[in-house]
C-alpha cells in the first residue's frame, strides 16, 4: 500500500471521479491508500503542496503555469473537468445579457487572484471593457457568501461554479445565467503533483492515475453509478438535484483524464493576462498520458 | 449644601447645648445585630442586640478593645452594611442605603490614589452640591486649616500616612453632614496635629450643631470632645457601659484636660476597658 | 453595584439562587431558539440560517453515528493544547519582560505588529513550518492566545501593590519568591481576564488551522457543510462550537472561583 | 523588579533614555531583517519568505504609484470604526451587565458562545446583514473587539476598590457618578490592557472583513497576491499592516501616558 | 532563624544593657538627605543631612510631626529607597539593597489580602527558613499572643483595623530579625492591647537583645520603651534633639509611667515637638 495524501482546494463535483475510484476500490486494488485533506482555497493547497505536506493537490489546473515560474516543475497526473466550471449568475430580474451590459455594474468573484478573477478580467478585456475602471470586481468567497451578496444586491452578478448554478437553478425563477463559461474548454480541475514526486514515485502515480482514469470509463458507461456517488457526497441535495449535476459533471469529465491542447491554450491565455511574470506552458509539459493508458 | 440642611428633620440647636430629650434622635440603633459568615462555613455574631440613641447635636464617642465591632456600628449606621436584626432609624427614616446628610469617615484612608489631594477633596464638594465657582476657596481654606496647602497637587501615595489622614478628614469636612460618623479619624497623628484638629473639629461641631459619633482609642480624646462616651465590649459587639462627660462647654480640647473630673473619668473608662481586656 | 460583602452562606447543591440562575438562562435559551425559530420560518429562508429543528435533528443524528465526537474532539484538543501553550509561554515570556523592561521596550513594537497579523494570509508559513497535522491547528490557536497571555501578565504586573513587593523585598525574597507568592496571586484577575479571552480565540484559532487543510474538526466540518450548501450543516457545527465554548468557558469560572477566595 | 518610585524628573525630547530606547529598537530591527535577509538568501526559497530587499522595493513601489496608501487607508478606517464601536458598545454593556449582575449571569455563556464563533464561518450572514461595503468590516472588527472591552470592562469593574465605591455611596453619589469618578478612572489599567489587545484584533478582523467582499484594503492585497503566489505581495502587504499595528499600539501608549497618572 | 543570627555582626549583648559605645553599631547614618520630584516638576528635599546610629542592641524611638519624614527614614534604613546623598551602613554593611537581618512593618498594613492571617505569618517564616514542621507551632504562639487566635483563617478584608496591625505585627516578630523597622506598629490600638504588646515586645526584644528603631505618635510609648528617643522636625526632615530615657531596666510598660523622671521626660519631649508645631 502506498500512502498519497492529496488536499482539496474546495469541495466540488469534479471531484466525482476521485471518489467513484474510491468507493469502488480502485484505489485499494492498485496499492493506493488515499487520504483527503481539505484546504480554503487553491493557494494553501499549492503551498502544502511544494511544501511536501501533501502530495497532491486537487485544484484548478492553472496552478501548473505558476508553480513553473516559481521553479517548481508541475503536472497534471490526471484531469478532472475539461471545461471551465464557472458561469457568472444573477438575481433573474437582472437585464444584461453581455460584457457591455456589465459596465458600471457590480461583479463577485470568489478571491482576488483566482480563475475567477482572472477569466472576468480576460473575458471583458477581450470584450474591451476595462476592468479596473469599467466593472467594479469584488471578491466574496464562493458559494454561499456569494449567494448572500446576490441575493441581498451586494453585487449585481458573480462568478458560481456548476454545483452552486445547478443548486441556484433549482429554485425556479430566481437566477439566471448571465454568461456562462461552462462550454469553454478549460483545464479546469486536475490532480496536479510535482514532478519530482511522480520521479521518486513513479508506480504510484501510475498506479493513481489508472484507477481514476478506470473511474471515469465507469461513469461515462453508467449514468446511475455518478448518482449513486453524488448522492454520497451530497446527502443534502435533493434527487432532482443530483441527477441534474451528475449529467454536468459525467460530461464535463474528460475520457481518459486526457489534458486536451485546446483546454490548456485557454488555460495560457487566461491566466497570463493576470499575471504578465509568468509564461505560457505546452500540453506536453504538464501532461503525461503515459501515466493513464492501460 | 444648603440642600443638605433642608433634609434635616430638625431645626439646628443652640451650640454646645447639651442634647435635649425632647428633640427627636438623630440616630436611633434598636436591638440591631449583625452577623458575618466565617471562613469556616458557620456564622459569627458580631453586633448583639444593641440599643443606642444619639440626640440632634451630641457628640457621642465610642471606645472599646481592638475587634469590637466599633467599625462595624459606624458601618451600620451609615447604611453601607445591612444589618442582621433590628432596625436603625436616621434623621426620623429607616436605613436601607446610605440616608442623606452623613458623612463617614472609614478607618483606613480611602482616598481615590488617582487624584490629588484637592482632587479629592473637590469630590466631596461636587457631591454637596457647591456651585464649582465656591469649590476652590474652600478647598484652600480646608487645606490650610489641615497644614496640607503645599500638598495640593500631591497624589495619595506621595503623601505621608498622618497627611493622607488628614486630607481624608479634610474631605469629609467639605461635604460638611449633618451626621459625621468618624473613624479613628486622628489614629495616625502625632499629638500636637491632633489637638490643633481636635479644637478644630470642636468649634466646627459647636458652631453648626452637628450630630457626631467618633470611634478613637485614645481615652482622653474620647472625654475631651464628647458629651458621652460609650464603652463596648466583644466579640460579640455589647455596649458594656457608658459615660455622660458633664464637662463644661465650650471646652479647650487642651486645657479641660487639667480638671479633675476630666482626670477621673479617664481612669473610670480606663478601668472599664482594661478589666475587660485583663479578663480576657 | 452593590458593595456588600454580606452573609454568604456555604451553598448546597441546588440553592434557589442557583434554581433562578438556571432558570434565567433557560429563558434566554428558549427565547433566542424561538427567535431563531419565528426568523426561519418567516423573514429568512433557512437556506441563510438554516431552522432550529433542522439543526437539533442533525446534531442529533451526527452525536449517535459518532461524526460529533469525532470532530469536535479534535478541535477542542487542538484549543486546549493551544491555549495551555499559550499561558505558559505567554506568561513566562511576560514575566521575563517585566523582568527586563529594557528588553520589553525595544521588543514592545515588533510584538504587537506580530501580533496583529492576519494569521490566514500566514497559511502558507504555517504550513511550511508546522505541516497540515495537529502542529499547525496547535500552533494556530497558540499564535493568538499567546500574545493575550503575554499582554496581560505584563499589564497585570504593573498593577500588583508596590508595598507587597517592597515588604517581600525588605525580607529578602528571592525575585522567584515574590513571582510566585506575591505577584502570581495578586495577577490572578488579569489571568482569568486573559483565560477567558483566550478561549474563544483558542477555539478560532483551531477552527482557524483547519481551514488551513485538515480533514477532521469542527471547522473543517463547517467549511465542508458550506461547500456543499448544507446550511443546516454549518450551523450545526457552529452550534457545537458555541456548546464548546461555553463548556470551556464555565471551566474557567470554575477554576477561578476554585483559585480566588472571596475577598 | 525594583518598586523604586524615585527622582523622575521632567523629561526633555531627547532624554538619553530615549536615545536607548530607540537604538534598541532599531538593533532588534536591524537583526531580524538581517536575520530574514540571510534565510531568504540561504536556508528558505524566497518563495516562501520573500526577502527584505524585494519586499522593501515593493513597498517603496506601491507608496510611490498611490496604492499602499489606497490600500491601507480602507484597512485603517475599518479597524478604527471597529475599534470606536466596540469600545463603546462593549463598555456601556459591560457596565449595565455588572449593575444588573443577574442579567450578566444569565447571558454570560451566550456571550462567550457568540464570542468563539469563527467569522469565517459566519461570511454569509455578515454579507446578508451588513452587505460587502464598509459596514460589514467593520462589523467583523467590532465583532472581536467588543468581546475584549466586554470582558475586561465586568472584570475591572469587580477588581475595583471596594471601600472606595462604598465612600461614595455614603455620600449618596449617584451610579453614574460613581462609574464616572471612581469606576472608570480605577479600571484604566483594564481599558488599555483591552485597547491594546483589541488593536490587533481589529485590524485582523478589517482584513478578515476585506475577504468577505472587497476591491481594496490590505487584505484584499495579500489576498490578491496569495492568489498568484505572489509572496513579495503578501509580505509587502503584511509589513505594511505591521507597521500599522505597531503605529495604532504607540497610540494607544501615548494614551495611556497621558491619561494615568505616575502613581 | 538561626542563619540569621550567624549574620549578626557582633555577639548578642547582655539583656537589658544599655548599648555599649564600643561595640561596632548597628545602623550608621551619615549626612543623608533624600529627594523627591514634586508634582509641579520640581525637587522636594524630605530628608536633610541626617545622621544616627543606633548601637548594637539599642531600642530608639523616633517621633516629630506627621510628615517629618519619620516613614521615610525607615525606608531609607531597610535599603528599600535609595538614598539621594549620604550613606547607611547596616551591619557593617554598606546599604544598596535590603540587608540581611531587617523586618520592617510598615505604617499601612501590608498583608496580602489573598491569604489568611496565618498564612501572611507564615510567609515570614518560610523567608527565614524556618523548617515547615515547625511553622505551625510558632504560628499558633504568635497568635496566641497577638489575641488572633480566633482569627487564623480569616483573611485581612474581614478583620477590624486593629486585627489586621496586630497581624502584620505578628508577621514581623515571625520573621525575628535582628533590626526591628517598625512605624506606628501600634497606632491602630485600644490602650490596652498596646499594653500588653508594648510589654510583650520589651519582652522580646530584652531577651534577645535586637535592635530597634520604632516610629511613634505616642510620646509616653517612645519613652517607656526606649534607650533613646530622637526628634525630628520639617519637612525636610532633621533631627531636632535627642533625648536619652535613663530609666531602668527591666522596665514595665504601664509601670514605668508612675515615676516622676518619666512625666518629667514626657513633658520636655512634648513641649519640644509643641513649641516646632505650634510656631508652624
Ligand atoms: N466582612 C467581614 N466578614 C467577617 N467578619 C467581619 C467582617 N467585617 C468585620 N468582621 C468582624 O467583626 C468584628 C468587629 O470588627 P470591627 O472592624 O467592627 O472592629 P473594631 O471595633 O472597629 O476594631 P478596631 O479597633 O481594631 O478597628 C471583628 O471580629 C471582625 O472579624
Ligand atoms: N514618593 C514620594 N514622592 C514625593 N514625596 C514623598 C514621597 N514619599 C514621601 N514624600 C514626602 O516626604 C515627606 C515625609 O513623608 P513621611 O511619610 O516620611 O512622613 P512621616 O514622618 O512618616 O509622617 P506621618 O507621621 O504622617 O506618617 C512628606 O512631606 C511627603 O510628602
Ligand atoms: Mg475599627
Ligand atoms: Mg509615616
Amino acid at each position: 500500500q502506498t500512502k498519497i495524501t492529496a488536499g482539496t482546494a474546495a469541495f466540488n463535483e469534479a471531484l466525482l471521479p476521485i471518489y467513484t475510484a474510491k468507493e469502488k476500490g480502485y484505489f485499494k486494488d492498485a496499492g493506493i491508500e488515499l487520504e483527503i485533506t481539505a484546504f480554503k482555497g487553491g493557494g494553501p493547497a499549492v503551498q502544502a503542496l511544494v511544501s511536501g505536506s501533501i502530495d497532491m493537490c486537487l485544484c484548478a489546473a492553472d496552478h501548473v503555469v505558476r508553480l513553473k515560474a516559481r521553479r517548481q516543475p508541475a503536472q497534471i497526473l490526471v484531469a478532472l473537468d475539461e471545461f471551465h466550471s464557472y458561469a457568472l449568475m444573477a438575481k433573474a430580474s437582472f437585464p444584461g445579457k453581455d460584457y457591455a451590459d456589465l459596465k458600471g455594474k457590480k461583479i463577485g468573484i470568489t478571491s482576488p487572484g483566482s480563475l475567477t478573477d482572472n477569466t472576468l478580467r480576460y473575458s471583458l478585456t477581450k470584450a474591451g471593457i476595462s476592468p479596473e475602471r469599467e466593472v467594479q470586481i469584488v471578491g466574496t468567497g464562493g458559494g454561499v457568501p456569494m449567494m448572500a451578496a446576490i441575493d441581498s444586491g451586494q453585487v449585481d452578478a458573480g462568478l458560481l461554479i456548476t454545483t452552486d448554478v445547478a443548486a441556484m437553478l433549482e429554485k425556479a425563477g430566481a437566477y439566471r445565467v448571465v454568461i456562462d463559461y461552462r462550454e469553454m474548454p478549460y483545464a479546469s480541475f486536475g490532480a496536479l503533483v510535482l514532478k519530482s514526486w511522480v520521479e521518486k514515485n513513479p508506480a504510484a502515480a501510475k498506479a493513481f492515475t489508472g484507477a481514476v482514469v478506470k473511474a471515469i470509463a465507469d461513469l461515462k458507461a453508467d449514468p446511475k453509478l455518478a448518482e449513486t456517488v453524488l448522492a454520497t457526497m451530497y446527502p443534502n441535495f435533493s434527487p432532482s438535484l443530483i441527477a441534474a449535476v451528475a449529467k454536468t459533471a459525467v460530461a464535463r469529465t474528460p475520457a481518459g483524464g486526457v489534458v486536451s491542447p485546446d483546454s490548456i491554450k485557454n488555460l495560457n491565455e487566461i491566466v497570463l493576462v493576470s499575471d504578465d511574470t509568468l509564461k505560457p506552458v505546452t500540453v506536453e509539459e504538464v501532461f503525461d498520458p503515459k501515466l493513464g493508458a492501460k | 449644601m444648603a440642600s443638605l440642611m433642608e433634609r434635616a428633620t430638625s431645626a439646628p440647636q443652640t451650640p454646645g447645648e447639651s442634647p435635649a430629650a425632647c428633640a427627636p434622635p438623630r440616630v436611633k440603633v434598636v436591638g440591631v445585630s449583625k452577623t458575618f459568615p466565617t471562613p469556616d462555613g458557620g456564622v459569627a455574631r458580631v453586633i448583639e442586640n444593641v440599643d443606642l440613641t444619639l440626640a440632634e447635636g451630641e457628640f457621642l464617642s465610642i471606645v472599646g478593645p481592638s475587634g469590637c465591632g466599633k467599625s462595624t456600628m459606624l458601618r451600620l449606621i451609615s447604611g453601607l452594611t445591612p444589618v442582621s436584626e433590628g432596625r436603625i432609624v436616621v434623621a426620623g427614616r429607616e436605613v436601607t442605603e446610605p440616608p442623606p446628610g452623613v458623612g463617614f469617615m472609614f478607618q483606613r484612608d480611602t482616598l481615590l490614589p488617582w487624584a490629588t489631594v484637592s482632587e479629592n477633596i473637590s469630590i466631596a464638594l461636587e457631591l454637596n452640591g457647591t456651585p464649582p465657582a465656591a469649590r476652590p476657596a474652600r478647598i484652600a481654606e480646608l487645606l490650610k486649616l489641615l497644614g496640607l496647602e503645599r500638598y495640593a497637587d500631591y497624589r495619595p501615595s506621595a503623601i505621608s500616612g498622618g497627611m493622607r489622614q488628614r486630607a481624608a478628614l479634610g474631605r469629609l469636612l467639605a461635604y460638611g453632614p449633618e451626621l459625621y460618623l468618624m473613624d479613628e479619624p486622628f489614629g495616625a497623628l502625632d499629638a500636637m496635629t491632633k489637638m490643633i484638629l481636635g479644637r478644630e473639629l470642636l468649634r466646627i461641631w459647636s458652631q453648626d450643631a452637628k450630630s457626631v459619633v467618633f470611634v478613637t482609642h485614645d481615652i482622653e480624646e474620647a472625654v475631651g470632645l464628647s458629651d458621652r462616651v460609650i464603652v463596648m465590649e466583644g466579640p460579640p459587639g455589647r455596649i458594656k457601659s457608658e459615660y455622660r462627660i458633664d464637662l463644661p462647654r465650650p471646652r479647650d480640647f487642651r486645657a479641660v484636660r487639667l480638671l479633675p473630673e476630666f482626670r477621673d473619668l479617664c481612669e473610670r473608662i480606663w478601668g472599664d476597658i482594661g478589666r475587660h481586656s485583663e479578663a480576657e | 453595584m452593590s458593595a456588600e460583602t454580606d452573609v454568604r452562606p456555604a451553598r448546597p447543591f441546588l440553592s434557589p439562587a442557583k434554581v433562578r440562575l438556571w432558570f434565567d438562562r433557560l429563558l434566554v435559551f428558549v427565547l433566542s431558539v424561538g427567535a431563531w425559530y419565528v426568523v426561519a420560518n418567516t423573514i429568512l429562508d433557512p437556506f441563510w440560517i438554516s431552522s432550529p429543528e433542522l439543526v437539533a435533528e442533525r446534531l442529533w443524528r451526527i452525536t449517535l453515528n459518532g461524526d460529533l465526537w469525532w470532530h469536535s474532539s479534535a478541535t477542542v484538543w487542538q484549543a486546549l493544547l493551544g491555549l495551555a501553550l499559550g499561558l505558559v509561554v505567554g506568561f513566562g515570556f511576560g514575566l521575563l519582560l517585566a523582568r527586563y523592561p529594557r528588553l520589553a521596550e525595544a521588543l514592545d513594537p515588533y510584538i504587537m505588529g506580530l501580533y496583529s497579523l492576519p494569521r490566514i494570509a500566514l497559511a502558507p508559513l504555517f504550513i511550511l513550518w508546522f505541516g497540515i497535522g495537529l502542529l499547525s491547528k496547535v500552533m494556530m490557536a497558540f499564535s493568538f492566545v499567546v500574545f493575550i497571555f503575554l499582554l496581560n501578565t505584563m499589564q497585570g504586573l504593573k498593577e500588583v501593590d508596590r508595598d507587597h513587593i517592597d515588604l517581600m523585598r525588605s525580607m529578602r525574597a528571592s525575585p522567584a519568591f515574590i513571582a510566585r507568592r506575591v505577584q502570581l496571586p495578586a495577577m490572578l484577575p488579569w489571568l482569568f481576564a486573559a483565560a477567558r479571552i483566550s478561549v474563544g480565540l483558542a477555539l478560532i484559532g483551531s477552527v482557524l488551522g483547519e481551514l488551513l487543510g485538515a480533514n477532521r474538526g469542527l471547522g473543517w466540518y463547517v467549511e465542508h457543510a458550506s461547500g456543499r450548501l448544507d446550511t443546516t450543516g454549518v450551523f450545526a457545527g457552529l452550534t457545537a462550537l458555541m456548546i464548546i465554548a461555553v463548556l470551556m468557558n464555565q471551566a474557567v469560572n470554575l477554576l477561578e472561583r476554585w483559585l480566588t477566595p472571596a475577598k
